[in-house]
């Protein structure tokens, strides 16, 4: 076929442009703003610690990720992270000897909670965004609940040591923090499920067209359940680090779950399904990580650091809309 | 035929999307009272060119002459405003909304500033009557079958009283009885004294009603002439390159025919029943009908998608209990769809994707997606089997053309290979040597041993192919003919006017 | 892209949401009142109170309708409440001459943020939650930056708006009404309402058919924040001055968007009216005021109501056909 | 609104210094100065139907304080038959359909409001003030429809009292962060107004104010800027406690000395306090006087004097001299120390205690 082959070249150019993420300049731009004011973080520490605080919000937006590759939103996580923060203080009780069963326990929570959202999606058939917007009242209030309105305990120091632990004098870098470990594990697990297993192309195939997929044999149910599964999940392990690395209080997850739909969308996944890539939420978590950290070394007044996000958040989106449209 | 000035003049169009040079210098006119067909292969450009003619796409290169003044469109409504009515290949209907509201759409009657909802519906029943479509101004447009929204999308192209008609492929979802009437219709319109440019990869149709035939291919004009001056056989010549020496396979040798694969007892549903057939590995039966028959209730049911409520169905002796898609391929039974853009593409993933569908759909979670059989080699393999005609294999399948659409789709069976297919409308929207390629595909699977039941509108196909026919009428099998069969002796059966033949 | 693409939840026979939904309320309202003995909540006077909770949540919600029905969404609207708010008691400054400046300034700024909506929407092409996320944010910011506490204060000609009655029925309520039925003859009695609904229901498919589709998108966003910047005028007469995070505090971005839904208008756009989000409203009243009867405890509230939401759509979704995501 | 009020900042600062009256050891029944109303027109006879609207129980400080009301209201079953409330979850438009479904509905003796913002609740008091007799506590009213006020000193005390201690404590020419919660709320922007008068007045140089959201997350990246930026902070002023200790952690996790920091009084900031010495002060805004509003309307529904209609209650600091009587570890992390319950009923289970 003569026109496949004089086409190839150009398309494959066109294409590697568009694959260049507007997350990832994006996030080039800002770290480097950040580094020239201040610059340490030019060197591997600085950038190690950066990677720590944002470690939470990256799983999130990886978690996030998939349910938006199958098309769905997933607003619950954000109280998901509160109610893992709160209790695992109430079943911890400080008691490192608790630590591992915990943590046991909060992941079944999340499975729990993964799979209500999934069924009530799939069974009941309720849109995700009510869904999960019901799931997010109902957590937040059984989180209150347990914990009787506010926290009722610590979080041992062992558990503490996942989000806060950072290992000194290591070669090559210098320091180590353990979250740092802990992210880079999640997201090659992430990138692995969604780019290099059949499942992730199951899910990408739901997103975009759930109906032929399912005449295709794709368990569609089935698929998008483990997809709400897998955002509950890596929820829980965001707030393992969150609590870890800040202590625990009611207002932990507040709001995530916008900032990790966020960051998908500046890394390129397109909201309702269909096109999603890991790197991208990674870099656009990071983005918008830099942004805030930014945002706070400017020094701008509070208010206008709003403005500025909200401004920066259209432009990302619009100019990778723009370059869909070229491409 | 008029010697009049054209009305529609298109000179030296050129269009590119990524990588595709849809449109290169392409000219074309139209005279009023003239019927203009365009023909071509899948992805030769028509619809492309009709779109700039509709003011969707803007045209990279040449210009739009109407009445012989230049002009360009920025919006679809301009076009309509100079007189440009349009039915897309791809049917825009708003399903919630009912029938007078799609074919009044942007076109409202208004009384005082509000809708004019009698002038509406008293206008919707006229149309509707023009177009022969069976249907309720006031029904909702998702309760109709697709060959009455296609009805539906013919009368609201009316209801702009337009000087130019284009139709991509009007009769595409069409049965004989629907065509034929839109054909009339189409002369109708030309003897008032419009300019209709006629899209189709039906030969019969053109021969029927068009006074010019332009042929597209690659993009390029590769000629117009009079209808009067072509066969059959040299527009295929011209829109394929070569001559197509066996539009229709060899039929099946009755020697070679295999057991019972899919048995079916006494089954039925809420639209089908008293539905018992037997379809045996190697031969190709044939479902007819007209619309609304419930031939395409049988397809689904027998996959699953709209299962049987009752009666028994067994494949290869074991009984089969077939409640899901999912179940009827796990069994081995395969499924092609009629509305591709719906139940057929993921259409932001690319060729080996889509391609790939059915095999990932059984293969473990966890396995890399290019694992075994997946293997982008063996993808690759498939897609050149079926002759795709695309960038490159990586492209999103959204941005090619129907008729390659449906071919990967087909693909995605072929590397599945089950032992029954279903093919629901195979070659709807198909170029002629792709169908004929198509039909050699299923005939090859069938002498390879599998068993398939093709259902189809398309009556030369059905009779050109299959090894028996099944004729439906009302939700039931009104009668089963051998290869041989006539037009009439199909139609007869299909109108519920024929005599059942004793069951060979 | 837009939320146009979601699959929409197909009823298999569409299901009267609203009547059903009303009458649902309805019950529950009254056999609480009767089961905890407070008859007061059955009188006149309880069922204006009644009302009066739908007044500033009905408003928004009509807007929001809009911006669904024609396949977008609107998250900005708390942001802009809580803007039109301030600004209304900030011009005001208990000035009787200055409410009509005030009001026509409000509308006037809210009609320009839905055109800043639409345009981005429209035109740039960014998906909706992202565009009005973000322009709420710039909205919040402009306004902290500005403001930090309640800015002005309305006069007292301005509060009968709030608190003015016709008989036994208060403005605010008729207000309310009258607005529904506007919306109401808009969408189903005009030729906007038509090519709302058109573009909702198949964006590329109404361009086809020589609708506009940019503007119709556009058009939605002006009213849904027109009603937003309504919304912000009734809660500064209510609370005789606006403060800067009325809107954020009343959650009404997303609870207008959960009264849409429960209502039946589907998210992907193109289906549903302005009767259900009314009903859906009327829900979340009458939760209110049965949770204060039985003086249920925040946190399991919060529970319930959040069970509530998902069970009030899944009881007519839950018969569709298809997928939804 | 004028947050930073240089006369009601001279007059916080003056009644710190009063000696509360009333009984000993029971502070939220105790007055600093004021007047007594005369109740005599609301006498009625027992045993009475409570009603209270509460702006919300969105943080902390009010589930501990709402804790304590319910407690009152234990403690005194002799003489309520029955106490209602309604929870406005934050929202004023809500918390003002509350109140007039309590006044209508004809069950309330006496109603006790906590009004979710000043300005907007006042022409509901004042509606309800018509009709019942109306206890205000917390943020108060601008009116005097009220029968009383009820509110420890408030903001400009909380802020001298902090930033007055950090003053004294960092060394000449220190420099002090600031971290607030949210912009734009009247006590916080009291206590912030304050502070900034008190470090202005004794020439300290505040390196930043920035806003934490209360997220403890937030407060240590800022935190760890800051120390990145300025390499050493002497001190840190907090307009709330909750994010104390995490401001605490960031600078153990840069490995930087404590600076002299004021908290409040959470149990997770005391006990840090004391495990770690650290040089602070715990200003507070004391729960107990959730109790008194119950206690205010029983008296007044039996006819009895109440202070009023301004009932200042005592605004205590924790120092290091009398850390040791409020630290409890077996209380929990958020235990507000100042609530004033140890002697009620279910202590401390009530409370989240072991
Ligand atoms: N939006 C688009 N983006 C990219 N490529 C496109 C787009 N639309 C069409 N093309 C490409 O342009 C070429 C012409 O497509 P077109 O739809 O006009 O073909 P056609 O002649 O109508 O075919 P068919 O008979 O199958 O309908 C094809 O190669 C197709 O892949
Ligand atoms: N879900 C349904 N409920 C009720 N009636 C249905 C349903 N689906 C289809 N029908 C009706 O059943 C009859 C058979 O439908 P079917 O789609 O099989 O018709 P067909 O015309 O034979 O197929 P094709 O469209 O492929 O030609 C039609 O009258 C159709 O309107
Ligand atoms: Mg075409
Ligand atoms: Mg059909």
């Amino acid at each position: 076929m003569s026109a496949v082959a004089s086409h190839t070249a150009s398309s494959a150019a066109l294409r590697f442009a568009r694959g260049i993420n507007v997350g990832v300049a994006v996030f080039l731009v800002l770290y480097g703003t950040i580094a020239v004011l201040q610059p340490g973080y030019f060197e591997v520490e600085g950038f190690l610690n950066f990677l720590r605080r944002a470690a939470p919000l990256i799983i999130l937006a990886c978690g996030q990720l998939f349910v938006i590759a199958g098309g769905g939103f997933d607003l619950s996580m954000g109280s998901l992270v509160t109610l893992t923060v709160l209790g695992g203080s109430m079943l911890a009780g400080g008691n490192p000897e608790n630590t591992w069963w915990t943590i046991g326990v909060l992941y079944l929570i999340g499975l729990g909670v993964g799979l209500v959202n999934g069924l009530v999606v799939t069974l009941l058939k309720v849109p995700s965004i009510i869904a999960t917007l019901g799931m997010l009242l109902s957590l937040n209030g059984a989180a209150l609940m347990w914990s009787g309105g506010a926290p009722r305990g610590y979080l041992p120091e062992n558990f503490r040591a996942l989000g806060r632990l950072v290992y000194r004098d290591v070669p090559v870098t210098g320091i180590m923090p353990l979250s740092v470990l802990i992210l880079t594990g999640f997201v090659a697990l992430a990138a692995w499920l969604l780019h290099a297993t059949v499942f992730g192309r199951q899910v990408l195939a739901v997103g975009d067209n759930p109906r032929a997929a399912e005449l295709s044999g794709v368990p569609v149910g089935a698929t998008r359940v483990l997809v709400f599964v897998i955002s509950a999940l890596s929820a829980v392990t965001a707030g393992i680090l969150l609590g870890g690395f800040a202590g625990v209080s009611t207002a932990v997850g507040q709001g995530l779950e916008l900032q990790a739909i966020a960051a998908c969308v500046i890394g390129g996944a397109q909201l309702l399904g269909g096109r999603a890539s890991v790197t991208g939420a990674v870099a656009g978590a990071l983005s918008l990580f830099a942004l805030f950290t930014l945002l706070n070394l400017m020094g701008l007044p509070q208010p206008l650091r709003e403005t500025v996000q909200g401004l920066i958040l259209i432009a990302a989106v619009a100019s990778s809309a723009w370059r869909m449209r070229r491409a | 035929m008029s010697a009049a000035a054209p009305v529609l003049s298109m000179r030296g169009i050129g269009k590119s999307f990524t990588g595709v040079r849809a449109l290169d210098d392409v000219s074309l006119d139209c005279r009023s009272g003239e019927v203009h067909a365009i023909c071509g292969e899948n992805g030769a450009g028509k619809s492309t060119l009709m779109k700039v003619l509709g003011g969707v796409y803007r045209p990279d290169e040449g210009e739009i002459l109407l009445g012989g003044q230049p002009i360009a469109f920025r919006h679809p409504v301009e076009a309509r405003r100079a007189g440009i009515s349009i039915i897309h290949q791809e049917l825009s209907l708003l399903p919630e909304r009912s029938v007078a509201d799609n074919i009044f759409l942007g076109l409202e009657p208004t009384r005082g500033g509000l809708l004019d909802r009698a002038a509406m519906r008293n206008g919707a029943r006229k149309l509707l009557e023009r177009v022969g479509a069976r249907v309720q101004p006031a029904a909702l447009v998702k309760s109709l079958s697709i060959a009455e929204q296609q009805l539906v999308e013919i009368a609201k192209a009316l209801a702009l009283d337009a000087r130019i008609i284009v139709m991509d492929e009007p009769t595409a979802a069409l049965d004989e009885r629907d065509a034929g009437r839109l054909l009339d219709l189409v002369c109708t319109l030309r003897r008032e004294g419009a300019a209709i440019l006629y899209i189709s990869h039906r030969m019969a149709e053109l021969k029927a009603i068009a006074d010019r035939i332009t042929v597209l291919k690659d993009g390029k004009l590769v000629a117009t002439h009079p209808a009067a001056a072509l066969t059959p056989a040299m527009i295929v010549r011209l829109m394929v390159g070569r001559d197509l020496a066996d539009f229709f396979p060899p039929p099946g040798d009755p020697a070679k025919l295999g057991p019972v694969v899919l048995s079916v007892q006494g089954a039925g549903n809420a639209i089908l029943s008293d539905i018992t057939l037997d379809l045996r590995a190697g031969e190709i039966v044939g479902v007819a009908g007209l619309e609304g028959s419930g031939k395409g209730a049988l397809g689904r049911a027998l996959f699953g998608d709209e299962p049987f409520t009752r009666g028994r169905m067994t494949i290869d002796g074991q009984d089969a209990l077939i409640a899901s898609p999912r179940a009827a391929i796990a069994a081995g039974v395969g499924f092609l769809s009629d509305d591709r853009k719906k139940e057929g593409i993921a259409p932001q993933q690319s060729l080996r994707d889509n391609v790939l569908m059915t095999l990932r759909a059984f293969a473990g979670r966890l396995l890399p997606p290019g694992s075994g059989d997946m293997a982008r080699s063996a993808a690759d393999r498939q897609l050149t089997q079926v002759d795709v005609r695309a960038a490159g294999f990586t492209q999103e399948i959204r941005e090619l053309s129907g008729g390659n659409q449906q071919k990967v789709v087909i693909g995605r069976w072929l590397a599945r290979d089950p032992k029954v297919l279903i093919f629901l409308e195979p070659t709807r929207g198909i170029d002629v040597a792709a169908k004929a390629a198509i039909y050699r595909l299923m005939r090859g699977l069938a002498d390879r041993g599998r068993a398939i039941l093709m259902i189809s509108s398309d009556l030369p196909e059905i009779i050109g192919v299959s090894d028996r026919i099944l004729v439906m009428h009302e939700g039931c099998i009104a009668g089963e003919l051998q290869r041989g069969a006539s037009e009439e002796d199909v139609m007869h059966l299909a109108l519920g006017t024929g005599t059942t033949e004793a069951a060979a | 892209m837009s939320v146009a693409d979601i699959a929409a939840p197909r009823p298999a026979r569409d299901v009267p949401v609203a009547p059903l939904l009303f009458a649902g309320s309805l019950v529950l309202y009254v056999a609480t009142a009767l089961a905890t003995g407070q008859h007061a909540y059955l009188t006149g006077e309880g069922f204006v109170g009644l009302t009066q909770r739908m007044v500033a949540l009905g408003i928004v919600a009509l807007g929001q309708t809009l911006a669904i029905l024609v396949g977008s969404i609107d998250l900005s609207v708390a942001n802009l409440i809580s803007v039109s708010a301030v600004l209304a008691s900030f011009i005001m400054k208990g000035e009787p001459g200055m409410i009509a400046p005030a009001v026509l300034a409000v509308l006037a700024l809210s009609a320009a943020v839905g055109l800043v909506n639409g345009l981005i929407i429209a035109r740039l092409d960014v998906n909706p939650l992202i565009a009005t996320l973000g322009v709420g944010l710039i909205l919040q910011g402009l306004l902290s930056a500005s403001f930090s506490n309640f800015a002005g204060s309305v006069p007292a000609a301005f509060q009968a708006f709030a608190y003015g009655r016709i008989g036994p029925l208060p403005w605010s309520v008729l207000l309310l009404l009258v607005l529904a039925l506007a919306i109401w003859l808009l969408l189903s009695r005009t030729r906007f309402g038509a090519h709302l609904y058109a573009t909702g229901g198949n964006r590329d498919g109404a361009r086809l058919a020589g609708i506009r589709t940019e503007r119709v998108m556009i058009g939605a966003h002006v009213l849904c924040s027109l009603m937003a910047g309504l919304t912000g005028l009734y809660l500064a007469s209510r609370l005789r001055a606006g403060a800067p995070w009325v809107g954020r505090d009343g959650v009404y971005d997303l609870e207008s968007i959960a009264v849409v839904v429960i209502g039946g208008t589907v998210l992907a756009g193109g289906r549903g009216g302005v009767w259900g989000t009314l009903a859906g409203v009327f829900l979340f009243a009458t939760l209110d005021a049965v949770f204060n009867m039985t003086g249920i405890d925040a946190f399991p509230k919060q529970v319930l109501r959040g069970a509530i939401v998902i069970l009030a759509v899944a009881v007519y979704a839950v018969r569709s056909k298809g997928h939804v995501a | 609104q004028n947050f930073n009020d240089p006369a009601e900042f001279e007059r916080q600062k003056a009644l710190l210094t009063v000696a509360p009256q009333g009984p000993e050891g029971k502070p939220w029944e105790q007055n600093l100065g004021g007047e007594k109303v005369d109740t005599a027109k609301y006498k009625k006879p027992g045993p009475y139907k409570l009603c209270f609207s509460n702006a919300g129980v969105n943080n902390p400080w009010r589930v501990v304080g709402f804790t304590n009301m319910q407690a009152e209201v234990e403690a005194n079953k002799a003489d309520i038959a029955s106490f209602t409330h309604a929870d406005a979850e934050g929202k004023d438009d809500k918390q003002i359909s509350d109140i007039n479904a309590f006044v209508n509905s004809g069950q309330c003796d006496a109603l006790i409001v906590s009004p979710n913002t000043t300005a907007a609740l006042t022409p509901a008091v004042e509606a309800a003030a018509k009709k019942l007799p109306v206890v205000v506590f917390d943020r108060g009213v601008d009116s005097k429809a009220p029968v009383t006020f009820i509110n420890p000193i408030g903001g400009y005390g909380f802020g001298i009292q902090g930033a007055s201690f950090i003053a004294e404590k960092i060394p000449a020419g220190g420099s002090v962060l600031a971290l607030r919660i949210l912009p734009g709320v009247d006590v916080l922007e009291n206590r912030w107004a304050a502070a900034e008068r008190i470090f202005k007045e004794k020439g300290i140089k505040v390196v930043g104010a920035e806003f934490t959201n209360g997220d403890n997350a937030k407060t240590k990246a800022i935190v760890e800027d800051y120390l990145n930026r300025f390499g050493k902070i002497d001190g840190v002023w907090m307009d709330a406690g909750a994010t104390a200790v995490a401001a605490l952690e960031a600078f153990e996790d840069a490995g930087k000395p404590y600076p002299v920091i004021n908290g409040e009084d959470q149990q997770d900031f005391l006990q840090k306090w004391k495990k770690n010495k650290l040089t602070a002060i715990a200003p507070t805004y004391p729960t107990y006087q959730w109790r008194t509003p119950v206690i205010a309307a029983i008296r007044i529904l039996k006819g009895e004097p109440v202070v009023g209609p301004t009932w200042k209650l005592p605004q205590p600091a924790i120092t290091a001299e009398n850390l040791d009587k409020f630290v409890n570890d077996k209380m929990p992390p958020l235990h507000y120390a100042l609530c004033g319950c140890e002697q009620m009923a279910n202590y401390p289970a009530r409370w989240g205690g072991k």
